[in-house]
């Protein structure tokens, strides 16, 4: 029987969560943050055939020299298969050769779209934001081309909203049949929808966010309350197990002991 | 259709009339910034996020100003950071009317500040792109051709916004976004090696420098350290940039320090840091910290030597000491203090 | 539109579904070949000309016979020699439908007699590019996109014969070629150093060859040494082909022999001009002459160390010796004589 | 005053044409054969600093391991500054970075276009031809995309037509004004054809082929005499200087001394 932590984070949560939806021998693009955290527990998991990717160039590394504080970081480097640059990471993905993809965004719609560009009114205040994010970075890309995506998303009012400021990053798009296929895209968009309070998916007719499981001490309805738009509900819907007691001592002393991404 | 920097038929006649002789092009980064850097010119910034990004070159280019820069990315922090930073300071000095580029922050140390400052007050223009278009663009204008085409950002808002076109591919018949090349006035660049006549070794991730190199009109290169034309002559495979595609060798150690220069050194945290959060207390209204650290840092300075001077000596062994080792071993060094 | 090999959605979906562990792909070449090459492929050749041409693996397809074969290869000399000559002397057993092709020829040892027999009898289906519009077609492939634009081949005649289709640039307006990807249904190439999940170092030039793997379905890739995945991972920016793009590692010394493999070993010239003109004397009515080299050589051995056996060792010795060493080391040896 | 060979043969005559019509410190891109033994001779004579550049991807070498077979061979890696692949030299042809191709063929028309590909009714005996010739290789792109180009022929009736049966690379094309910008093309084209009779090259107006200098021994008439289609004869046509016993003793005894591509 498994041992489960009682004292874990929000973020401990979610890293522990993403690394258990990833499967065994998969090419993985790993972005800054809690998805490298989420890959390396696996790796040491679930996963140890994981084969994490870097946009910056770096292909199969292993991280043996600490955690990287970006995916351009030399510690993405070591012991790696392969490594060249930006447009190699890129077209091996267009290529096919990234099965999933990690991507977070401030705003999320119903349909898995994100958006990390802008709060303000677009197109009308695009060159006066109200709030001006980072941009796509990679995440533009992975959405296109990675086979399929994995979102991580702060589960808050404001984020889950039915229409985006912004699409920076292509999800199902507007829902309806074969969008993604017309629009000239390859991969399969997103999957699953990672947050502290629920582990959503897709569904596959109208292509609507849909919970498959509550974290634990959610509910459904304590999900839907910090939801800005209706959710679908699995059938099936089932509560999440914790984090194990091996898992937060991964995280904790294996894998991100000063707490860079994954806050305690 | 508007090119910023040259066009492909510009950026093709400029490279046809170039001298490519093999000749020493080691230069000063003073005379390196006054030849090949003017008022209105689009700069490609080399590097990626806070990853051997050509600081130095920057810093030279604040130290002598120039108007109305665009500058060319995917992703970058410091150097933009910097730039704009100067701008809000003294935008009669320096200023930046444009940016195209991907994504400008920092990621484990957050959100660009000055970014922030410049577009929500409206001061620069914006072209949003991708990592992967915004690479593709550069390697379009190393390859000589005026577009490539890529699988990305077909549906989105970034395509309404930048100057991108989908077009029906006309042999499957499916959808694709063409994205028009980038061919920068000048590349600024920082390597790990080169030698005399400019064929650079970077160890590591290449990033996108080899195509910003080839697509430029004129490159910058700072080099960690210069090396004998011999040993790049005695396996030319691991040459990343070819000789004549570069203008000005300016030997620099540490020219793209605080950033990570791989083999050569980790980031220094704690003077990323510092910065940063100058430039944070900027937005929130602090406008004379941010000067004091222009004033102390880059216009205080003649050269990147005095800068590096300015560097504790632990934060700079450390930094060398932390890079490409493994944790094991990084343990049993003592991290300086901020 | 007609794809020969994969069309590029074909391309994309196979790929996804590949699984792409890291798993030891070492075979026989027998299993490589039973495996991966099915009559009716597409067959991209790695190599160049008579450079680490994948000489072994044409053998072993010839020894197993295949149908209707499509050869994709920029330039290419001995690879298509053996498959043409194969097909000239037993139809049946082996043929090739189709060449999609820059140059079939030796260089310096003269024209392809095969070449020229099989067109000139009407025998195979054609379609002419240049080396560049080759590179790309399969370069466009490794990127993952339907076509690359290029500014060769337009206005000549080479482009009415093939694929390609010339567009206005919705940048520059000005005219411009969009060439095809090539997805072949499986790459043969020979490199000089693998690990055993796939990892391959090509020394000297790489040529098209990490195109080619990366744009097939299946590649099986010879090589001279098979290297600890140590090496690869102590220096992964010499890695040429990531293990994920190869589905079958055959560790055969002297793979490409006598074709020149850079480090390894220079041309076998008595062995390539002996082969030559029995093609030549073919193509004048001498059947029996190139009928007794394929018995001798492919269909009377077994694999590559039974071919190799054959060759004199003073020619071995001598090819291997005169690779990468300046002229003046090579004027202290004595060449074999024919 | 320069000491003239009286004994060089006619692959001799055209090697020092071509070494002489290089200007130092240009790149060059080096077919097989005839043209790399002419670069290596201006190498050691008039051009010193000529970088050579060869399709399957060196930049720069030294050719100290003696005449590559080919240019594929890795004799052109000796020393060089730089080695990629197709895709890379045939891409810094397309940036601009070649100054000058040189290119051969088995037919050439008055405005420099070439045919390498076949001889026989075109299109109709295309998959048929009386003769089928090895095919453009790289020479279909270096006439494209060089800043200019040198072609190499052997000056014989059947070859100096005013018809191509087949262009493989083009020249001038029809020879009207701007032709090759209007097709898309870049590089300005043909500058000189060096035969074994003469050196040529095109007039501003007509891109029509215009004879500017005989080689020893010929004549304006005898070298119309061997071409199928009027040439033109520049106003200041001279008579090409003979090899110099020094150029000779280079060919044959440092650069060609097996007569691989320079015959005797």
């Amino acid at each position: 029987m498994t041992d489960y932590a009682t004292d874990y984070s929000p973020g401990e949560m979610i890293v522990t969560a993403g690394a258990r939806q990833l499967e065994n021998n998969k090419v993985i693009f790993a972005g800054t943050g809690l998805p490298m955290v989420g890959i390396t527990l696996a790796q040491l998991t679930n996963g140890p055939g994981i084969i994490p990717v870097f946009e910056a160039g770096a292909v199969g590394p292993t991280l043996d020299r600490g955690l990287p504080l970006s995916v351009g970081d030399s510690r993405t480097t070591s012991r790696a298969n392969f490594i060249q640059g930006l447009n190699s990471a890129f077209e091996l993905t267009q290529r096919g050769f990234i099965d999933i993809g990690f991507i977070g965004g401030a705003e999320i719609d119903p349909y898995g779209n994100l958006n990390s560009t802008m709060i303000g009114n677009f197109p009308e205040n695009y060159m006066k934001p109200v709030v001006r994010l980072p941009g796509s970075g990679g995440a533009g890309d992975m959405s296109c081309s990675c086979t399929y995506t994995i979102l991580i998303v702060q589960h808050e009012l404001r984020r889950f909203v039915e229409k985006l400021q912004y699409c920076t990053s292509i999800g199902h798009m507007d829902g309806s049949k074969d969008a993604r296929k017309k629009a000239g895209l390859q991969g399969k968009g997103p999957k699953w929808v990672i947050t502290t309070k629920a582990l959503m998916g897709f569904d596959d007719e109208t292509k609507r966010m849909k919970i498959l499981a509550t974290m634990p001490g959610e509910t459904v309805e304590s999900v839907q309350a910090v939801t800005g738009f209706d959710l679908m509900v699995d059938a099936d819907v089932y509560e999440f197990a914790p984090p194990s007691k091996e898992e937060i001592r991964l995280i904790r002393d294996v894998i991100d002991p000063t707490q860079i991404f994954c806050k305690r | 259709m508007l090119w910023t920097g040259l066009s492909p038929d510009e950026a093709r006649t400029y490279i046809e009339q170039k001298d490519k002789s093999k000749r020493d092009k080691r230069m000063t980064m003073t005379e390196a910034v006054q030849t090949f850097v003017k008022d209105g010119d689009n700069i490609g910034v080399g590097g990626f996020v806070n990853s051997r990004q050509p600081v130095a070159i920057a810093h030279e280019i604040i130290r002598q100003g120039r108007k109305d820069l665009i500058l060319s990315f995917q992703s970058a922090g410091l150097v933009p950071d910097y730039l704009l930073g100067a701008m809000a300071l003294k935008p009669d000095h320096l200023s930046v009317q444009r940016m195209e580029f991907a994504y400008c922050g920092h990621e484990y140390a957050g959100t660009s500040s000055m970014l922030r400052y410049m577009t929500e007050n409206e001061k620069i223009f914006i072209e949003d792109w991708t990592n992967f278009s915004m690479s593709a663009r550069f390697k379009a204008g190393a390859m000589g051709v005026p577009f490539l085409p890529i699988r990305s950002g077909l549906g989105g808002d970034i395509e309404k916004c930048n100057r991108s076109q989908t077009i029906q591919c006309p042999f499957s018949q499916r959808n694709i976004l063409l994205i028009p090349a980038c061919h920068p006035d000048v590349g600024i660049l920082h390597v790990q090696e080169a030698d005399i006549y400019g064929n650079c070794r970077i160890k590591g991730q290449t990033f996108t420098c080899p195509e910003i190199a080839m697509a430029s009109k004129n490159v910058i290169v700072t080099c960690d350290k210069l090396i004998d034309h011999e040993i790049i002559a005695m396996d030319p495979t691991r040459t990343s940039i070819p000789f004549f595609a570069v203008d000005a060798v300016v030997e620099l150690p540490f020219g793209s320090y605080p950033t990570v220069c791989h083999d050569i050194h980790y980031y220094d945290k704690i003077h990323l840091e510092h910065f940063k959060g100058l430039t944070d207390a900027f937005r929130k209204g602090d406008r004379d910290s941010l000067a004091a650290y222009y004033d102390a840092y880059i216009y205080g300075v003649a050269d990147t030597d005095q800068f590096i001077d300015k560097i504790p000596y632990n934060q700079l062994k450390y930094a060398r000491q932390t890079e490409s080792r493994n944790l094991e071993l990084q343990t049993h060094l003592t991290p300086p203090i901020a």
